[in-house]
């Protein structure tokens, strides 16, 4: 939009395009020293480049701003266009939450910390769209990395999720010990179908 | 002649079919339809899930091949029949369409491939309207208590029900031509005569039936059985000319590559 | 540039930002239309505007990207410095397809609406596995049944894969006739489904 974004040294180039890179595809606030990690880069400079690339935005008049909120950096839209904002939210919001929703934020309130590969194991498709709307209304959120190879994102149920249902902790959830040994005859009862002996529990998976 | 068909690893019996006509250096006279057309009985033998579309689909293609083998094996006729001819080279050309098809398709998933590589290269923002949007967002969880959500862990954990279709009426293909060459070679030689109706009058199933001709067009191709047919649809005789000699493995030669 | 175009011009500039910012808080690309419905402009003026900050993305160099894919327009990670943002996204759904179902893929994408029936006189294999698992990463779809006595049910792709592909439409494909095999491969099969024996001289093998 304007000149001034070229302000940023030359030999930064790529690391700020980087920066904007991993901001853009963020789904919360990115702690500076993940990034400072990720950029190879000490957490300074980081510190430093964000800092101008905000300016940066702010001179260019852009309709989004690069913020630090809860200790992280985050790209998020300006004050000045909340209005459009607000009618597009209102706009394309779903008013309930579907089935498929509400299995999924079950197993993670169950299973927590699950990573999204292992809630697309039990359900045997793939929830990312629905985590992404569940995380967007903090319900859910990121807790962790698994130590394992892969180090995938870890996901928990926040605070906000708990008070919703206006439960004291996660511990106040009722028990499915009970339900495991007979959750296929329940299963079948509610969906008044026969049970089939060798019913495999991977029709699912191909 | 001998050439590796176990080596790649063909996705189903097209593909094989596909692999055989386009190798140029074999010559197209060798090419086993037979081979295709068992790996087509093979297919619907181990359907996961029964579909009769696709059952019939496979017959019809399987159908055709025997039809095409058929007319290679058996000499030429003088008087053929039109209406006959034109629904077999309706056949043909239709097998053919499907041939082309599966061509076209498998150099259209490398362009989908090309696609896919390049586009996983950026990554999408999703992350949703944030906490200052918040009291503008529907309250999705209206309704929804620690005791629905118990239930829907229970529900989310369950096998999913298969949906299966009853097989009763459908039996499986349990017999190869190579099971029913040998069957024919015990039971032949001590008849010496008979007719093909005969041979087949306790067979229900057609598929079974199908399996025992191509057994049957085999043996004639080795010489060990002669077959006449005196009018269309009329009963094909069948003499064995065999000798009483067994001494050969009768499945030895079905549609081997040994040139 | 005469007044009265920048006088559209500084107006466009609000819608400009309004864009930027309703882009930053979508989860999915954003239906023209409704951006149109949003800011009270013709979808032309829509189109026009998304066109030109795309290009001035692109001019400024930035880390981020304004793309149209799967009929809507969407911010996306520049594949510039897709190895920096791989690093920080570790568990990416973007699991490897395999051959099966990338062809099974093609044959849905250019005949759609498809039965599994007619799939597999195509592929000569039973697709079910494969459809099964194509379904549950969301790239096809049931979409009708079939008029026809067996009332077949029919398949079509999705938005998913538009946008799995980076496609703007399914119409963005290039023609089917571009993959149609050439005339070497017909005659060879031809002569390989032949049904008149050759008239040379050689014995007939089958």
């Amino acid at each position: 939009m304007s000149d001034k974004e070229s302000d940023v040294a030359r030999e930064d180039v790529e690391i700020v395009r980087a920066l904007e890179a991993i901001l853009m595809v963020a789904m919360e606030p990115v702690d500076p020293s993940l990034l400072a990690q990720l950029l190879e880069q000490p957490v300074a400079v980081i510190e430093k480049l964000c800092s101008g690339l905000a300016d940066a935005y702010r001179s260019a008049g852009h309709g989004f701003e690069l913020v630090k909120v809860a200790g992280g950096y985050r790209l998020q839209s300006h004050p000045d266009v909340a209005a459009y904002v607000e009618r597009f939210v209102l706009d394309s919001q779903q008013a309930r939450i579907s089935q498929a929703a509400l299995e999924t934020l079950a197993i993670i309130a169950y299973k927590q910390p699950i990573s999204r590969g292992q809630v697309a194991a039990i359900r045997g498709v793939d929830p990312d769209a629905v985590m992404r709307t569940l995380q967007a209304r903090g319900y859910i959120t990121e807790v962790g990395r698994d130590d394992g190879p892969g180090q995938a994102v870890m996901y928990g149920t926040t605070p906000s999720f708990l008070e919703r249902l206006g439960l004291e902790s996660i511990d106040a959830l009722p028990s499915i010990a009970e339900f495991v040994p007979d959750a296929r005859v329940v299963e079948a009862l509610e969906q008044g179908l026969r049970i089939v002996p060798q019913a495999s529990g991977d029709t699912e998976q191909a | 002649m001998t050439y590796e068909v176990a080596t790649p690893v063909y996705d189903g019996p097209f593909d094989l079919l596909l692999h055989l006509i386009l190798k140029e250096e074999v010559d197209i006279h060798e090419i086993s339809l037979l081979t295709i057309v068992e790996a087509y009985l093979a297919e619907v033998s181990k359907m996961e899930k029964f579909d009769l579309e696709v059952a019939t689909e496979f017959l019809l293609i399987a159908a055709t091949l025997v039809e095409l083998k058929t007319r290679r094996l058996l000499p030429s006729r003088e008087n053929v029949d039109l209406d006959e001819e034109l629904a077999l080279w309706e056949q043909r050309d239709l097998l053919l369409s499907r041939l082309l098809d599966h061509k076209t398709f498998k150099d259209v998933a490398g362009l989908f491939s090309s696609l896919m590589d390049r586009s996983a290269l950026s990554f999408p923002r999703r992350s949703g309207p944030d906490e200052r949007f918040a009291e503008l967002l529907p309250d999705i969880l209206e309704g929804v208590t620690p005791l629905r959500l118990q239930r829907a862990f229970v529900r989310s954990i369950m096998p999913k029900p298969p949906t299966s279709i009853l097989l009763d009426h459908v039996a499986p293909i349990g017999v190869s031509v190579a099971d029913a060459l040998l069957e024919l070679v015990e039971t032949l030689p001590s008849i010496g005569r008979v007719t093909f109706r005969e041979l087949t009058v306790a067979i229900r199933d057609r598929i079974h039936v199908v399996v025992r001709f191509l057994a049957l067009l085999e043996l004639f191709k080795q010489r060990r059985v002669d077959l006449e047919q005196h009018e269309r649809f009329g009963d094909i005789v069948v003499t064995w000319i065999g000798g009483d000699n067994m001494n050969f493995d009768p499945t030895f030669d079905i549609d081997d590559y040994e040139g």
